[in-house]
């Protein structure tokens, strides 16, 4: 009895690991090709039949570059965070239900994804830490800033849902929007909760993390080929876990209009990632003090406005 | 609290060339910018001292590389001055057009650089260089060469103005009017975009002149000076120019100047080509130049895309005794630790945007 | 007679060229350099080419050549078509340094710094006279001729400044080179 | 017109107080037998100029600073001092451009020859 279960857990482990790399790679070849399209160029279009192997051929050389240690870097905390930070994202994904296909179907699963996220920032500023360049000082400064200035509306609006579906796993929350999604019972909540994500995601305008033309690159600019690698591969999953997230909890997952099956989710989640691509190839970086501004004022009295309007059954 | 003194090193993605900043920081605000400068000084003013004086246009104009024809028609005209030449009727006009022209396009550079300093992801940057690279195609096309065009002879310009340059110019300045309002509303309707421009970095009038900035950072600050008003040349009388004058001298009002004189551009260039008489206005070839007089003492100051350009020339038979060169972005540089004191670290860069700095200028 | 002799010293030349070409192998002294001799043979091929054709420039523009450097990455002749990316500004994670510009004494001791702390396999392109050989300043008492004084040098491009497009040609040539099709 | 440097200070304050409130430039040019260093104002209003000339024989070469009339000319005596070797009297001057090399290298004086290294 507890093997089928072991080998069912370890065949959900596989496929969503295929997907999570597929999408991470996929996420990363629409990501140079939309972007480029905005900015009246072509992305890569040699590799591959339209440049699909341009991302291939990154991740080959990278893996294959040399890693300078610098001399004052504590290399062990680096290796440690760099790997902690890979590890916690896969297994962010791991959780997320897919139609009827998931591992743990549990009531408080939603708390525990958000708790591990609200996890990553601290790694970050660790492994930036650990780099003992000037540039990574700052920007892990700024992730504990960031962290702790969106954390409370991204939880106030989970408590929203959770109270209107009156339990926290993701399964029983997209059943629910079997009918009216989320987005249009609770728009501000939606707006809340995508500001708080995108700040998560380090995505423009919130990109304090990885300021490029600031801070060089933020807590990667010390690291060498290999990590560089896994640190983009885990922004790219990163990203497909936030688009997923959006769309299993406003969007009605899997609900769609012929007949309901994870195709739907996937379409969903390949949106909501085009739009945020389109705010990193519009948005102008936001100071880091209005991004605080932002988070503390304007999303929090707005998570505890559409808090209120759940609680009195609007 | 403890004074972080950060190096932001030579070559830094937002540095506009190669500017070493010492910049100290409490916490998160800037106490004191220091500019190292120095990694691209390769002694011009000496090198004109070595070389005849047809020979030193290719030199002058490597000074400032983004507008490489003001550089080049305000040395040529020091040394029309000093040698009591007069460009004919239809060599100013020329001469306006082609400077204008190179204004527009350094205008969209700088637009482009400083939007990519505010964390635009090369967007803005890329459509900017577009445009440019339109503007720079019809350069190529009269000067025949892509980027230092040497174009400037005595007396005139080098050759005329190819068959229907006027039509092309015409197709390319309507282009870039419907593309500069659609700038113009883009950027400034994002609130991100007045965030990080409104109110930072301001410089008062007084300080501005008492720190001797000039061209559009003097001109944001309220100063009503502009070399082609106050010290007209060639036909900008005739073509009623009137200079562009803001008065709250910050980061956005530096923008607002340089947005309004690429439009200001646009309607010289137009004016000019319909006022522009007929004849030619090839300069004399190299060869025959005469000799200046002998220790003869010439000041021309022009009016550069990021300032006032002024050349000091002290001339002897066949080569300048002294070249003595007023550069903009050399002063504009010196008020940065002014303008930057007191800001947030992040606010650093798009001051430095604004300022439009050209490193080679500062360097000489 | 003359023309015998002429004969054999352009033979001798060419084995010349041949056996410097030869000595210059890219070199793989990385992870996968100690599986066994198959995975070798496979890995080295997937691993020259994904070299040759994902090399991210630095953003090294030192003086006019950076414009058309920014020419370069900009729309008309975007480079990320081949997969140069548009520029990394981190010497850790760039492979080619394309130095666009003269070299004066004090920035010497950065270039150098710059180059050291790019992680290997880096190449670098002279871009421009001035980086060929120190361009129009060769005389100045403050400018290094050339590049080459510094760092290797894989590419010359010449011109004052060079055309975008042929920047655009030099890094196809440098293509040639990391994958090694010129000295097999 | 040409003044003597003890009267630098006084007639540049009084020229400021006339209006001309704008440093152009301050320059420096090598007669072999005297160095003239040129002080550049401008009026604002009425858009003249005037040229202030001090000439300094080859061997005691230093001018007042005038740092504490117009903030601007700040980098200008630093390139004075930098390429010429006169010192700037009045306040602590550090080289600009060439920081590292040329100890004693004074460029823009015609005894140093084009071309030396």
């Amino acid at each position: 009895m507890l093997i089928n279960e072991l080998i069912e857990i370890i065949e959900y482990f596989i496929v969503m690991l295929i997907t999570a790399f597929a999408f991470a790679y996929f996420f990363g070849w629409l990501e140079r090709k939309f972007v480029g399209k905005f900015q009246r160029r072509h992305g890569p279009t040699y590799l591959g039949k339209f440049g699909l192997l341009q991302n291939l051929a990154d991740f080959f050389k990278l893996l294959t570059k040399e890693q300078v240690w610098p001399k004052k870097a504590d290399k062990l905390l680096f290796l440690v965070s760099v790997f902690l930070i890979a590890g916690f994202t896969l297994y962010l994904v791991m959780l997320l239900p897919i139609y009827n296909f998931y591992i743990i179907n549990s009531s408080i699963i939603l708390l525990l994804i958000f708790i591990i996220l609200s996890f990553l920032p601290i790694l970050i500023a660790l492994n930036g830490y650990s780099s003992s360049n000037k540039f990574a000082m700052i920007s892990a400064q700024r992730s504990i800033l960031l962290l702790i200035s969106f954390e409370i509306p991204l939880f106030l609006v989970l408590i929203a849902i959770g109270y209107y579906v009156h339990s926290y796993s993701i399964v029983s929350i997209v059943n629910a929007q079997s009918n009216l999604w989320f987005l249009f019972i609770m728009p501000i909540g939606f707006f809340v909760f995508l500001m708080a994500l995108l700040a998560e995601m380090e995505r423009t305008p919130f990109d304090l993390r990885e300021a490029d033309s600031e801070l060089i690159a933020g807590w990667l600019t010390d690291t060498g080929a290999p990590y560089y690698m896994l640190a983009l591969f885990v922004d790219y999953i990163r990203s497909f876990f936030g688009a997923a997230i959006i769309s299993l909890l406003f969007l009605g997952g899997w609900y769609g209009p012929f007949g309901n099956s994870f195709i739907w989710l996937f379409i969903k989640t390949i949106f909501v990632a085009l739009f945020i691509m389109f705010i990193r190839a519009i948005a102008i970086r936001m100071r880091i003090d209005r991004i605080l501004y932002f988070g503390w004022i304007v999303l929090l009295a707005l998570s505890i406005i559409n808090l209120y309007l759940v609680y009195l059954g609007y | 609290m403890s004074l972080v003194k950060i190096n932001i090193g030579p070559v830094h993605p937002s540095t506009h060339g190669l500017l070493r900043l010492v910049v100290t920081l409490d916490g998160d605000t800037i106490v004191n910018v220091e500019p190292h400068v120095g990694f691209l000084h390769r002694g011009v003013e000496k090198l004109a001292e070595n070389r005849m004086y047809m020979q030193i246009p290719p030199f002058i104009e490597k000074c400032d590389y983004v507008a490489k024809t003001a550089m080049d028609e305000a040395y040529v005209a020091t040394v029309e001055a000093a040698m009591g030449i007069e460009p004919n009727e239809r060599a100013q006009y020329e001469r306006v057009i082609l400077l204008e022209l190179q204004r527009i396009a350094s205008h969209l550079l700088w637009l482009g650089a400083m939007l990519n300093d505010l964390g635009h992801f090369f967007s803005v940057f890329m459509w900017t260089f577009a445009d440019r690279d339109k503007v720079l195609k019809l350069l190529e096309e009269a000067t025949g060469q892509r980027m230092f065009y040497v174009n400037m002879r005595l007396g005139g310009l080098r050759q005329e103005f190819p068959k229907d340059f006027e039509y092309h110019v015409l197709d390319v300045l309507a282009y870039l009017e419907k593309r500069i309002n659609e700038y113009e509303s883009f950027i400034e309707n994002s609130s991100l975009f007045k965030e990080r421009m409104y109110k930072v970095g301001v410089l008062s009038r007084d300080d501005a002149i008492n720190l001797g900035v000039s061209g559009p950072v003097l001109r944001a600050s309220g100063v009503n000076f502009d070399v082609r008003k106050d010290k007209p040349y060639y036909v900008y009388k005739k073509l009623n120019f009137k200079p562009i004058v803001l008065y709250n001298g910050d980061n956005f009002s530096r923008y607002k100047v340089r947005i309004l004189e690429i439009k200001e551009s646009i309607r010289l260039i137009r004016e000019a080509f319909k006022q522009m008489p007929d004849g030619n206005a090839t300069g004399m070839p190299i060869k025959l130049i005469n000799p200046a007089p002998k220790n003869k003492v010439v000041r021309v100051s022009r009016e550069g895309p990021r300032g006032e350009i002024m050349f000091y020339l002290v001339a002897d038979e066949q080569r300048p005794y002294r070249l003595a060169m007023r550069t903009p972005a050399f002063i504009n540089l010196a008020a940065l630790n002014h303008i930057a004191k007191g800001n947030k670290f992040a606010n650093l860069f798009p001051i430095i945007g604004s300022l439009d700095l050209v490193m080679a200028d500062v360097d000489k | 007679m003359i023309m015998k002799d002429f004969i054999t010293a352009k033979q001798e030349f060419d084995k010349l060229v041949e056996e410097s070409l030869k000595k210059y192998k890219p070199k793989v002294p990385v992870v996968f350099t100690k599986l066994s001799e198959v995975t070798k043979a496979i890995t080295s091929n997937m691993i020259t080419w994904s070299r040759k054709n994902s090399l991210w420039p630095l953003q090294f523009g030192l003086a006019c050549c950076a414009m058309e450097l920014l020419d370069f990455g900009a729309s008309r002749i975007d480079a990320e078509r081949k997969g140069f990316l548009v520029f990394r500004a981190t010497p850790r994670q760039s492979d080619v340094m394309i130095s666009a510009g003269w070299i004066t004494k004090s920035m010497a001791p950065e270039v150098k710094r710059l180059y050291e702390q790019m992680s290997r396999p880096r190449y670098v392109v002279a871009y421009g006279e001035c980086s060929v050989s120190g361009g129009p300043w060769y005389e100045s008492y403050n400018i290094i001729e050339g590049i080459d004084q510094i760092v290797p040098v894989d590419v010359y491009v010449s011109g004052c400044p060079p055309r975008p497009e042929s920047l655009f040609d030099a890094l196809l040539k440098l293509q040639e080179k990391v994958g090694g099709k010129i000295d097999n | 017109m040409i003044i003597d440097r003890k009267d630098l200070i006084d007639t540049i304050s009084s020229f400021k107080k006339k209006g001309f409130s704008y440093l152009v430039k301050i320059l420096g040019i090598d007669y072999i037998d005297y160095i003239s260093v040129l002080y550049i104002l401008r009026n604002l209003d009425s858009d003249e100029e005037i040229e202030i000339e001090v000439h300094l024989n080859q061997n005691d070469l230093w001018v007042p600073t005038i740092i504490n009339i117009f903030k601007g000319a700040d980098w200008y005596e630093r390139e004075l001092y930098e390429m010429f070797g006169i010192e700037i009297k009045g306040r602590k001057v550090r080289k600009l451009l060439l920081e590292k090399f040329s100890e004693n290298i004074y460029p823009l004086r015609k005894s140093f020859k084009w071309g030396t290294k």
